[in-house]
């Protein structure tokens, strides 16, 4: 087998096909559309703005709240509107991976609110999700650290991938690792896995995930100077 | 987007009664609308529409269910619209409120009571099992005109969807999709607002904050009507009434014509 | 056969038995009890008065909140309590036919409540709960600009009808569509219909519930009359 | 109706100690009580129950469940009682609230307890089908005394009702009723309020303000009693306890004699 | 059969074997354990401390609060979490049991919270609640007129017995009576009961359970003395 | 225990600085730890786990269910773990908090993910009946490294656990126990906080305020690694990764030997 023998004859180290469009959403301060292969998330944020309930007010610092969510028809079975366990943990999860690029405490006594909708899922949501809720602040003009930046590397049938597709993940020896990070200080703010594996192997598919963050930077960067340049 | 003052309000309620629009339309003119199918790859149906800067997706899921023990042999559907915390900066995510739950009834009224469905035909054992047809309408940017933009992307998304099949132990299979669901028809719902005698298609965001009286009609390719609503906390005379009745037909009857050959 | 042929031997635009009997509910500001044939609801009022949560109060004018409530026992297949999305809808399209008749600003900060129950249910709930609460607005002495009243006309069998029972509503052309109105002015408050019918017959459908609002009129002020009188 | 000025609550303790009461009853004198059944025609059994303005309204309603493993040849009931927004001004609708619950569940305990109905009839078939009974209270007018009032109109709804029947496609008739439900005697709900050595039946709104430590009793026509529970934040001696079952005992027989012959 | 024919040969008026340790859960103000044959619980107090949400807040008293819930394996089949009727009803009785003891005017504004947690099922929970609760109170330094303690008494196979375990509960005879008291006024608290019987009978069973009170509050006070002798 | 002044916490950091803690522990140095097994009698199998004052039990329940459509042969698992209000005075109940809910889940994949159940073994009847394990974890007494706690409760309920057996008319017998569950291997999680380089294990509830950055590791007797979680507000190297990940893995290994020979 070459390294290029994936079922979509993608490289080990390659990510699928990505669009990324920044200022879909009107209404909203800040907005993106990112899609990786069949993975498509929406993201936009609101704020800083006042804050709601009121006994969420912090008065050192923005509270960052981000809601990540899959709509009913974006899944073979359609998933039940309303909150689920899973939908809480990413949230907390996301909201942490995009904190530490972010000023808070330049804005106290207000929220910063993003919405994610996952309009169709297939692996990689997550990740999707990040970048976009990236693009969606830095279009909202609310100053970061740096760009956030993600996506899941792992392993399947043998194989260190990038990327990986839901058929992938469901090899019987996957494991996936979601990974976000702040490229220019290589500092990594997300990092999740599943899966039976080595701590050497995941030191490599760390690795292999930061290829990949380097590789979404260079496109998150283009997606915000077209928008600007137009 | 919205002006939230006063002055907005009045000027564009001075503007009315002139005839007049802030955006230059003309009192029936609709602002551009797009339909687009097949956004979501995991639905048995989907569809993306815009009119003006309002945009709505609508995905069709199905399942199978036990019937309702009233209609035995008949498959049953279910419709609902949210707002997405995203389409608004007042949108807030939590348990439907009024507003949603009407949007998503009139719609649900207008495909149903337009009996463009063919239910029987979506029974697959009687009295034991059923399709259930989901149509879910989600709000992703609101500048006003949400009847008309759900309605539209519920029917579209209706009309782009694909039967999925049954596997020999009963299980659905989603991506083995056989011939599209048994549908008649294009009920096509529209919004009429009205004041002081003047009739007002397509409000925008501001609009809609000024003028909330309306009737919303859904009718159907022979001019009939299906389905009528009256939104707002003001009466409206039996002449208004038919007015409207009549612009509602008449302009479903063009966007059939334009945008469901 | 003749006009007077429906199941129950009522004309065409006649209006079944009608029951209406002002203040049943004694700790409440206003209340009435109303019948139309086999249906039957109780409305009560509080109010003008303090709002609870706070947040809903407006500072120019009270706000008007109507629940439409089914009780368990009241339709052949017991409801389970509770809100449900029909509820809901009612409750805020009656809100919006009773408003008009209101004088909200002139109660600012302030909630006007109305609890409708159905203890009965056979057809006409929404219309019997309208006119019931509006008798229970006018015993609170709350200033209205004309009492509310509704109605609803349709057709079954090819004929147009007045104040459908269960059974016609069943009939496989059977349109159904519920009107409230002032009558002083003829403003109509609320407009709802299910059922395929031409634009014609539903100006001729709107013309008798008209005509049967007029006829409910002269029962809601003799209702009042007897309470005042007596 | 109800007067929150402390001074009502210390002149309505003030006149109990004398034996009297604000509206000249003696301290075991009941106001009116009439008890109306078959006031809802949708309802299996139904029953209005008025005690001076005190208004409540039971409905039986029934449907077929699966048993409980532990119980596989029973019929189930369940009983809930409700306070309607309309009762009080205090009232507001929202999730049930400790009262309610409490309300509901001495009622249900008093009826059950009693053994008056025979479980074992209402089974279908054995471990599949059994009738399962849904007793709904709704408070409409709170004048005080809800316990008696509702313990009242449960057991004359469940005794008005009329038992459905089975289709042979096994749904539920529920317009051809056919016999009574298996109900032997009549359990009968008394609260009795005790204050100083006083003991006080049948307490107005203003009075069960005033008055909040009782033990509500539940008793059958053979003079025993199949439930007890005491409320109120005080504590009672023991002979207080023996004289207000007695009280409470002979006041069921009393009620049970006039209006359940 | 003599006396001392229980199943698990205890005698009519004995009390299965007691454990009571008090200051279990360091970061409560007061805690206790207290286990009755294979019935055990947790009772844990806060207070008085502020109130949450405010609007429970009383100017002239502190609120007790009881929280009574068994964990989702105290039983047989496993107890979904969360609250239920019942659980809603027990924290009420609870809380009236134990509210005759307190100076609740002392602390106004405030509010007492004491959570009890049922580890194990096996009859009897809510009096091994309430005498845990009183223990944890005293543990706390909450001023008491008395302690509170409690028990069930009742009859089964035509037997009166104290503190009935589960198997004695399902006779088809049983009859289960709660009850709750201040020891040195003989005050009852708390008092329910299921079950056919006759008043004179009554007197009976709730002289037992006096009884029973009484060899329960010198284990209460041991506990709390081998607590501060400690 | 929590000192919630600024003080503690800037005292607590730069006390780390040095490689020394408040209560004189070195920095991965552990309270004591006590597991005990079997201390809910009416539970399939619990533990109660002490780290320092931290407590936390867990019991493991049985039920049957219908499985997973995409798993016709296999039980099913699920973990949670809730926050009791005694356990700390800034716990109240309600619905679940996002910690609580990590915290559950974090723990259900450290065991779920190392495959140390069979849950082909819990196959009662393909397609049709499966054991449901329900797992559930309560903080009693929260002073800190909850993630270490409720692991290792979990993990060491699930091998007390024994199988309840089902009778002939298929109910379940939670007296007649009959062998354990099909468990091999003893996954274990463990949180290393860092900061500024210093790595940090078992921190109490002071200290845990003040380090919010941590991996959780979950790890297997054969040195592997089946699931991993950052949290915490601030980002780390990948060297950082690196370090605490073996850090885990060792600690896990001597945790696995002193107390699950």
């Amino acid at each position: 087998m070459t390294k290029s023998e994936r079922a979509d004859n993608r490289k080990l180290d390659e990510i699928r096909p990505m669009k990324m469009k920044v200022g879909v959403i009107k209404r909203a301060d800040g907005s993106a559309e990112v899609e990786f292969g069949d993975t498509k998330v929406v993201a936009a944020v609101y704020g800083p703005r006042q804050i709601h309930p009121r006994h969420q007010e912090r008065p050192d610092r923005s509270v960052l709240r981000c809601r990540y969510n899959m709509l009913p028809f974006s899944v073979s079975d359609r998933k039940r509107p309303g909150y689920d366990r899973r939908s809480t943990e990413l949230g907390k999860v996301i909201t942490e991976s995009l904190q530490p690029a972010l000023f808070l405490e330049e804005f106290p006594k207000t929220a910063i609110d993003i919405d994610m909708e996952i309009t169709q899922a297939d692996a990689g949501t997550r990740a999707a999700a990040i970048n976009a809720a990236s693009l969606a602040l830095a279009h909202a003009g609310i100053p970061m650290r740096d760009l956030v930046t993600s996506v899941a590397a792992g392993r399947a049938n043998k194989k260190l991938l990038l990327d990986m597709t839901k058929e992938e993940e469901d090899a019987p020896d996957a494991i996936d690792l979601p990974m976000a990070m702040m490229p220019r200080t290589g500092k990594v703010t997300l990092l999740q896995m599943d899966g039976i594996v080595s701590p050497e192997d995941i030191e490599k598919i760390v690795d292999l995930a930061e290829i990949g963050c380097m590789k979404i930077y260079e496109a998150q960067k283009k997606a915000l100077h077209e928008k600007y340049r137009s | 987007m919205i002006m939230t003052l006063k002055l907005t309000k009045e000027h564009i309620l001075e503007n009315i009664l002139k005839g007049k629009r802030l955006d230059s339309r003309k009192l029936d003119e609709y602002r551009e609308i797009k339909i687009e199918t097949g956004v979501s790859k995991k639905a048995e149906g989907s569809a993306k529409v815009t009119i003006g800067e309002t945009i709505v997706l609508a995905g069709v899921k199905m399942a199978t269910a036990t019937p309702y023990p009233d209609t035995p042999e008949e498959g049953v559907m279910t419709t609902s619209a949210e707002y997405l915390p995203m389409g608004a900066p007042e949108f807030e995510s939590g348990p439907p409120r009024e507003d949603e739950i009407i949007l998503g009834r009139v719609v649900d009224r207008a495909i149903r009571e337009s009996k463009c469905i063919d239910f029987k035909k979506l029974c697959i054992e009687p009295k034991e099992k059923v399709w259930m047809v989901f149509v879910d309408i989600l709000v992703m940017n609101h500048d006003g005109n949400l009847f008309d933009a759900c309605g539209l992307a519920a029917i579209a998304a209706l009309k782009d969807a694909k039967m999925p099949t049954l596997t020999d132990d009963d299980t659905i299979d989603h991506e083995n999709l056989k011939g599209s669901l048994p549908i008649k028809g294009t009920p096509i719902t529209i919004a009429v607002k009205c004041y002081k005698g003047k009739y007002i298609l397509d409000t925008n965001a501001d609009e809609g904050e000024a003028l909330t009286s309306q009737i919303i009609v859904g009718s159907n390719d022979d001019g009939t009507v299906s389905s009528l609503q009256k939104c707002g906390t003001e009466g409206i005379t039996k002449k208004e009434i038919a007015d409207m009745l009549k612009l509602a037909v008449d302009t479903s009857k063009k966007i059939r014509a334009k945008h469901f050959k």
